[in-house]
């Protein structure tokens, strides 16, 4: 039977990697993920887990050892936070080129500089293109949910790639809920023993993380490439199984709240999508037919999900924590690109919000909806508009 | 839905007492609760912050608190610098760790106040002038937001053992000293 | 010219800071920019340090200062020093500020590439034995038996299972100039070694013991204390490198118990008897390799 | 002489008045830490002997030598009770605040 | 007067460099950036140069060492590629963030795995979130003068932002062409000494790279917003300054070729630029209406320009030489962000071509134009191209 | 247990590679297997052999084997570690065959890790004294006085300037199981220092001095015979470090010249009679240090 | 018996040929390396003591010695010279090629 | 637009002389060119190629070369390995380092085929069989794009002091063992 917990998301997520038996667990510790490793090292010394942890000297080299691990036949788990991510930048991409099924959690923090520890989404946006799959949770019970339905995706033979689960910094990471934590057979059940085509092999030894010449690299990135696409597919089925299984599910790629009748709606990721959808209710309350789009699965990224709503909504505002210097916020631009078919009538606005640890309140949502509810009516709002800013 | 702040020193239970609070009215009180702490490394000493949300609801909001129905002070001096009073609901409570009245702090907004010397109930039960357990009974009984009995669990499930007994005695003696007072 | 403390300046270049109450970690700091002056520069990796003194707007250093990023420290300084070089600066100090986490494991390679590179700065590596700014996990010169948060005791593990690297001998590999450890507990000393490396130039590491309060689990006040008895059991040592020969500074004919130093701090409560023994036998190994070294002359 | 906190603070009130990216003056006190107080250091100066160990020892220095008494500047003094620990004499006393 | 020289890509930036008087450089090896930094060793081993050269031990390092002798107040120069540059991404968004204007060239290389050591944008496009300026240059020549360019760009007062040149790997960077070697006394003329605000100071010293708490981060970041939204005029201005001076402009952000009239435009950066532009020369013959957009600043990217361009033309085909898995090439949805507005008419196609080294050739260029032609003729065409692909 | 030529397998684990003729680094690597055997697996940071190797569709290890990303090597083996001891998989080699930069400069740091935590491994630094596969620029172990790209002597510059890092006393200060030094002039003793590795447990590290005529500008042929000379003049040393214990397996009454050494090597054709004082001045100074680590015990 | 090149490699003609992301069997040989060589090993078998010397250092291990003579792979030797210089009874001759 | 390529053993100088050419044809040679080795890390002894484009205009073309106008193969030893024929235009020109005659090579195509013992020029005049310079003369002969003197001087510019005149003396005997043969 399913227990009741009091955990913050840190904990929440240290429980479904018990759960999940990983073999191997390397980590570095950065705020604000240290409570994660802390409860898995906890574990470990109770012997409540049977597994490795390595306590290594750098995120590159935590990264860099799961990738050992895992293509030595193992399970891996690791986590770490904006600096952390940064560092082991270049193991992202490899341990993607070469397909190792490795199950990350990202506790959301922004990067310096200037020094700040707390939560945006700069560290894991800016690595988009690193070729993980990346999740983007509301609450701790998500998190737990999702750190176990990552392996099953990451590890699904047709996908073969490696997951990120990304956790708001202190927002989730540090505030305890109510949780459900199920029981280790139901996620037996539900999660094979680990095995995967990329490993080494003792009757037929293996080179394993090759060069390609010119010849053949495109031939591997096209590989790659549909590999993400076919994840579309099982995220949508994996999230369908883990409900018959525990009785949750989540939208799989995108959740979406009162967008059926929708005029206008507001796309979040993390934490901000439930408070967003208390105003909703409010705005609905007062008649507004507001809606709100929460991205899941920022990759792969849901284009086809958005050029469907695209036809249905007349405005779109996209909230980004975090901005693309020089540009505009990366999921706003991303947003656009889903939209944009010649004729397309739907109106954008960003939010650039909740930058390095700033509240995005409830006042700061319900005014998002006003420039969507102006824009639809045919006003013109300012494309970029930065939440909370002290000026203009 | 019932918001708390807790205000106290980084190192002295203040979260602690914010959590278990939580706790109890969760999965000991059937209801849903969050409790987290004020964002960022404070150091010991320095002025933290706790809050509790409990609802009959899921609780989807992930925004900070501003408006609290109940405020409580761990320790006084923190009041001289920081106005505790700020954001409290019309017709919320206040409740500070002392020894002086309530009248003795002169609080101008339309909030009851309440005061309990802690600190020596904390220095007669748990031999430390800890006084987080202490607060968490008195909100308790002030408030009726949980049982006694969920208290208890919650302690049991989260302190060490050698600890256990004697919060739950802390607590208990301030609920009891609380009870009958009316608000 | 051994340091006066009558002569130390009274004027403070790091004030008004966020340490915890008693912090090593700040004794260390303020007594360096004592003997170092005005001129310094320091530089500082992602730690306590740089935590508690540098959040917009309040500057605790009243000297110029910049937060590196984490693996970085002894890089920035080595591109620093290169600037005075190619700016024809002299006269002043660049410090390297950093913890033992920052040291030891995510700066160790940019560190060996500086010293390596032979730029003119003094490096001080502040030991609080964990990584504390995160909320105290290991890191490798967290001693042996050590509680932290990622080193546990539940179910009776011994926490910590490995020994201190050894960051001295790693310096001695690398033909450093200059580089010594101290303890708080040993100020005169830890001045005098700050007085020498000043001086000298070329690349200067300090190794330097500093208890930690919170994250040890002792009171405010023993802070010095603690850093005494670390020297006098011998589970921490005073000595220099210089000029290929090693002195060792504090070399006393029999340690006190290392009971005395344990018991003072809740992250060794939980050690037995065993793991004392290994502790010791272990601290008297290491004495053994470091009087060896101190015999030696190049 | 104690570097002074600065009293009414200015916070850039405009994008203009904002440091150019994060970086500013060093020694800029806005805050004082005398809240982390529970215990207050006090000198009994007569029998002080000025070894300065206390002085050479206080993590947070705010203690002063270039007085003619040693002064503690208790807007600083976090109240850690090392000095009177370290004092050779105990000559300081550490005092219950408020 | 003007040298000719027969130089590699490598080489002219070395000599652009040595021209720029840089104090203090710090690079660490990386194929096919090694030519930049063996040519400066050499001018520096000879006396030609005056300035300290560090040989650091990995590119963390090597950017480090850029940032410490740059608020030390010295100019400094890095380069490096691939691998390398993501070795440094915690400090590229550290030295953008802190305001040093450092000046990096970028040898375009594809990232591991698999391992290839060819040319393509995954590297730099992965960082366009790092708050650099990046620039694409077409052949040596460029190479030279941006580098020089950058310089005066970076160190702008009201910009001060660290500038990275992306400078085709092999393609660019060992074929030697014909480069004009500007004299000393005209760039000495053209790019005055260094100073900026950002470092430390003896007299009044300073507290540089600080933290700053949520209440204060997202004033900082809207301030490298803003300057680099000025750097868009930046960039304009020096470039025709320096047309002024040397005698060839690059027209700034952007640089457009035949599309005056066009009816199609291909959007390419780097290299490829100029062979499409013979290819649109071909095709121009042949009575198409063809043009060619040479993206040349992609941070900050002339969002402005491509909101006019959408009006005007009626396809857009967009070259990625990589691809952000699990969505589309990050220059394409860029640009069909940009696009984007309500009603707008535009059609737009992908190609995913030049991968870790596969040559575009004129060939491929003729065939992009086809489907943009068919686009503009309303049929329907794919829209993620992957050129050169054997299979689909 | 001397290993015997003769009783060596014939199977090549390691064949048609693109190393260049003569290739120093691809003798290392084909005795390492030929002694280490077919359940070894190879971690390759880029490097002159992972790039000569491992090119799509021509694999040249007939055992399994990974290329790791450049910094990394060490760290990669002790996650392949540990998962060896997560699944109770036994019988099994981990071999890191790294260049000198991957392993002084850029891998120092995961190598530290790796060897701090203990874990099993052996870890070979193929030393050919630059950055071979970028094309010959200097890394912390190229020695002093010779040309690389990045060290050129126009101008009668010296080229590099600072003397090599040393690798085996920094492993040393890590209190390592084992380590050695060797050479491929020296290949007996190369094969048992394997040997010898092989039947350890815990982290090993080899650190093995293999001539490069494209960097260093010898004939093909006289590869062995340049690995002997080094060895001969004094300027490469032959050593163990086991269970504390410093052994020096070759100690000449009187080193050879070093120009014997030099001469014969393009790199260092343009040193003059100070240079080469210089050289010997360290050389001799390094022995003495050397032997006063041989006389060590603990 | 040493490796062997595989005579016409088939590389992949559709996508599910491919191997599952850059990971493939160990030891495929699909080209030789006989075109580096100027000069040919040849021993003189007369001579030869099998002393293995030149079986040992070969960069490319192309010496078999669990032959009844030396025998040399000339498929994958690249004639670099070593065998014939370390030889101790300067058994092989370097021949020119072609 | 002329469009070379020369084939040759890595470290054997084939890309220098490419280079060179491209030099004298440009800088020296008042017209525009581009050189450009075979791109990738090649080991010594391994085939190589290197290629020069020329023209009177800018050349803004950073494609790879798939046509040639001439091909120049260092060392015939490739050509057992290689087409070197491959992409040469109709009527384009192979030149090839041989002490054979041209018919003894039976190139089917319709391309000129020409011979030189460069090998053995090298040897006379460099004293080392490095034949770059050699072939480099000799393609200056037989096509004429660029000037003797333009080779000169890109040899002044590139190569070491002490080797200089050794390669132009190279040049030259190859360029005058050519010139007068009518193609
Ligand atoms: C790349 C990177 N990884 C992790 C961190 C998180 N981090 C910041 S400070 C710190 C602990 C520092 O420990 P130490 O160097 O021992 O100094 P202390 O805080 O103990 O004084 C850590 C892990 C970071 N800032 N950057
Ligand atoms: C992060 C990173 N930086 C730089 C490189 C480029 N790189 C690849 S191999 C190599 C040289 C390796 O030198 P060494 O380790 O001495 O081995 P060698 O090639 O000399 O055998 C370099 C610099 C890289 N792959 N990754
Ligand atoms: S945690 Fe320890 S080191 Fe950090 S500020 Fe507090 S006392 Fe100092
Ligand atoms: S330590 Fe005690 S005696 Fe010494 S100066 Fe301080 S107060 Fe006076
Ligand atoms: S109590 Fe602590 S902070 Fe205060 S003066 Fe004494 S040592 Fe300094
Ligand atoms: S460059 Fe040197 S180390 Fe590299 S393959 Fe050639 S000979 Fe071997
Ligand atoms: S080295 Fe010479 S003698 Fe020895 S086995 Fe080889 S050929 Fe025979
Ligand atoms: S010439 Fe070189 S490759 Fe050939 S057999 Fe002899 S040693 Fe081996
Ligand atoms: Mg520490
Ligand atoms: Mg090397």
């Amino acid at each position: 039977m399913e227990k009741k917990h009091f955990l913050s998301g840190d904990e929440a997520v240290a429980f479904a990697v018990k759960l999940c038996r990983p073999h191997v667990i390397a980590a570095y510790p950065i705020t604000p993920q240290t409570v994660i490793v802390e409860k898995i090292s906890e574990f470990v010394a109770s012997g409540e887990m049977d597994c490795q942890y390595l306590h290594v000297e750098s995120e590159h080299s935590a990264m860099a050892a799961c990738m050992g691990a895992s293509l030595m036949g193992s399970r891996t788990f690791t986590a770490t936070s904006s600096q952390g991510l940064l560092y082991m930048c270049e193991m992202l991409h490899y341990v993607s080129g070469s397909r190792y099924p490795i199950v990350m959690v990202n506790a959301n923090r922004t990067i310096a500089a200037p020094w700040n520890i707390f939560g945006d989404h700069r560290d894991s946006l800016s690595q988009r293109d690193s070729g993980w799959i990346q999740f983007y949770v509301e609450n701790a019970q998500e998190a737990l949910d999702v750190t176990i339905q990552a392996y099953k995706i990451a590890e699904d033979p047709k996908v073969s790639l490696p997951v990120m689960i990304n956790l708001d910094g202190y927002v989730l990471t540090h505030t305890y809920e109510l949780v459900d934590v199920p029981p280790q057979e139901l996620v037996d059940q539900f999660l094979p023993a680990f095995q995967t085509t990329n490993k080494l092999d003792f009757e037929k030894p293996k080179s394993l993380s090759f060069s390609a010449p010119p010849e053949w690299q495109t031939e591997f990135r096209f590989q790659q490439f549909e590999a993400m696409e076919i994840a579309k597919e099982v995220i949508n089925q994996v999230d369908k199984e883990f409900g018959r299984v525990f009785g949750r599910t989540y939208g799989g790629l995108i959740h979406e709240y009162c967008c059926r009748d929708a005029d206008y709606v507001l796309v979040a990721m993390g934490s901000v999508a439930g408070t967003a959808r208390i105003v909703v209710d409010q705005l609905r309350a007062k008649g507004k037919k507001v809606g709100l789009v929460k991205l899941r699965s920022y990759r792969p990224f849901p284009k086809e999900y958005f050029q469907d709503l695209g036809q249905r909504v007349q405005a779109v505002g996209v909230i980004d924590r975090d901005i693309s210097f020089g540009y505009e916020g990366a999921v706003y631009s991303d947003v656009k690109a889903a939209l944009y078919r010649p004729g397309a009538q739907v109106k954008t606005v960003n939010f650039i919000a909740g930058l390095s640890g700033r509240d995005i309140t409830k006042e700061n949502l319900a005014q998002m909806y006003e420039p969507l509810e102006a824009l639809a009516l045919g006003e013109k709002v300012s494309e970029i508009q930065f939440t909370g800013l002290r000026w203009t | 839905m019932i918001e708390i702040r807790w205000h106290g020193r980084g190192g002295h239970g203040g979260f602690t007492a914010a959590r278990l609070l939580g706790l109890a009215a969760s999965v000991y009180g059937g209801n849903y609760a969050q409790a987290f702490p004020s964002f960022g490394p404070e150091r010991r000493g320095a002025h933290v912050l706790g809050f509790t949300r409990i609802d009959s609801q899921p609780i989807n909001d992930h925004s900070q608190v501003y408006n609290c129905d109940y405020v409580i002070v761990l320790d006084e001096t923190l009041m001289e610098t920081f106005d505790v009073t700020k954001g409290i609901k019309e017709g919320g409570l206040l409740l500070i760790n002392s020894s002086k009245l309530p009248q003795d702090f002169n609080i101008q907004k339309n909030i009851k106040v309440h005061t309990l010397n802690a600190g020596q109930i904390a220095e007669e039960v748990l031999g430390v002038p800890i006084v987080n357990t202490v607060m968490l009974g008195a909100i308790a009984a002030l408030t009726g937001i949980v049982e006694l009995d969920a208290v208890y669990q919650a302690i049991d499930e989260v302190m060490a053992p050698e600890i256990r007994d004697r919060n739950k005695k802390a607590v208990e003696v301030a609920y009891n000293s609380i009870k009958g007072v009316s608000l | 010219m051994a340091v006066k403390i009558k002569d130390l300046p009274d004027k403070e270049l790091l004030y008004g800071h966020k340490a915890c109450q008693g912090c090593g970690g700040a004794i260390v700091a303020r007594l360096a920019l004592k003997v170092l002056g005005e001129r310094t520069c320091v530089v500082l990796p992602a730690s306590c340090i740089s935590s508690v003194t540098t959040i917009y707007p309040q500057m605790a250093f009243f000297v110029n200062s910049l937060t590196s990023a984490f693996p970085a420290a002894a890089a920035v300084l080595s591109g620093m020093a290169a600037a005075c070089r190619a700016q024809r600066l002299e006269d002043v100090t660049l410090l390297g500020f950093a913890g033992d986490g920052g040291t030891i494991d995510i700066g160790l390679q940019s560190l060996s590439g500086a010293v390596e590179r032979g730029d003119d700065f003094l490096y001080i590596c502040y030991d609080n034995e964990a990584y504390m700014n995160t909320g105290i996990q290991r890191s490798g010169l967290t001693p042996y038996g050590a509680w932290t948060t990622t080193t546990p005791t539940n179910n009776n593990a011994v926490g910590e299972k490995k020994f201190k690297k050894n960051l001295f001998e790693i310096m001695m590999a690398h033909r450093i100039p200059y580089c010594a450890t101290a303890s708080v507990g040993y100020p005169l000393d830890l001045l005098n070694k700050l007085a020498k490396a000043r001086d000298i130039r070329g690349p200067k590491a300090l190794h330097v013991l500093a208890p930690c309060p919170t994250g040890w689990g002792h009171g405010p006040e023993k802070t010095v204390e603690i850093g005494r008895l670390a020297v006098e059991t011998g589970l921490w040592f005073l000595a220099e490198y210089e000029k290929g020969q090693v002195k060792i500074n504090y070399n006393p004919k029999k340690f006190k118990p290392v009971q005395e130093y344990l018991i003072r701090q809740k992250r060794f409560r939980h050690l037995g008897e065993k793991d004392i023994a290994v502790i010791e036998e272990h601290r008297d190994k290491e004495w053994e390799i470091l009087k060896k070294h101190a015999g030696r002359v190049e | 002489m104690k570097p002074q906190v600065v009293k009414n603070y200015q916070f850039p009130q405009s994008k203009e008045q904002m440091p150019f990216g994060p970086g500013s003056e060093a020694g800029v006190l806005i805050e004082i830490n005398s809240g982390w107080r529970n215990l207050r250091p006090v000198i009994n100066q007569e029998k002080c002997t000025r070894c300065l160990i206390c002085w050479l020892l206080c993590p947070d220095g705010v203690i002063s030598k270039d007085t003619p008494q040693l002064e503690i500047d208790y807007d600083f003094c976090k109240g850690c009770g090392l000095c009177a620990y370290e004092c050779p004499r105990k000559t300081i006393v550490m005092e219950k605040e408020g």
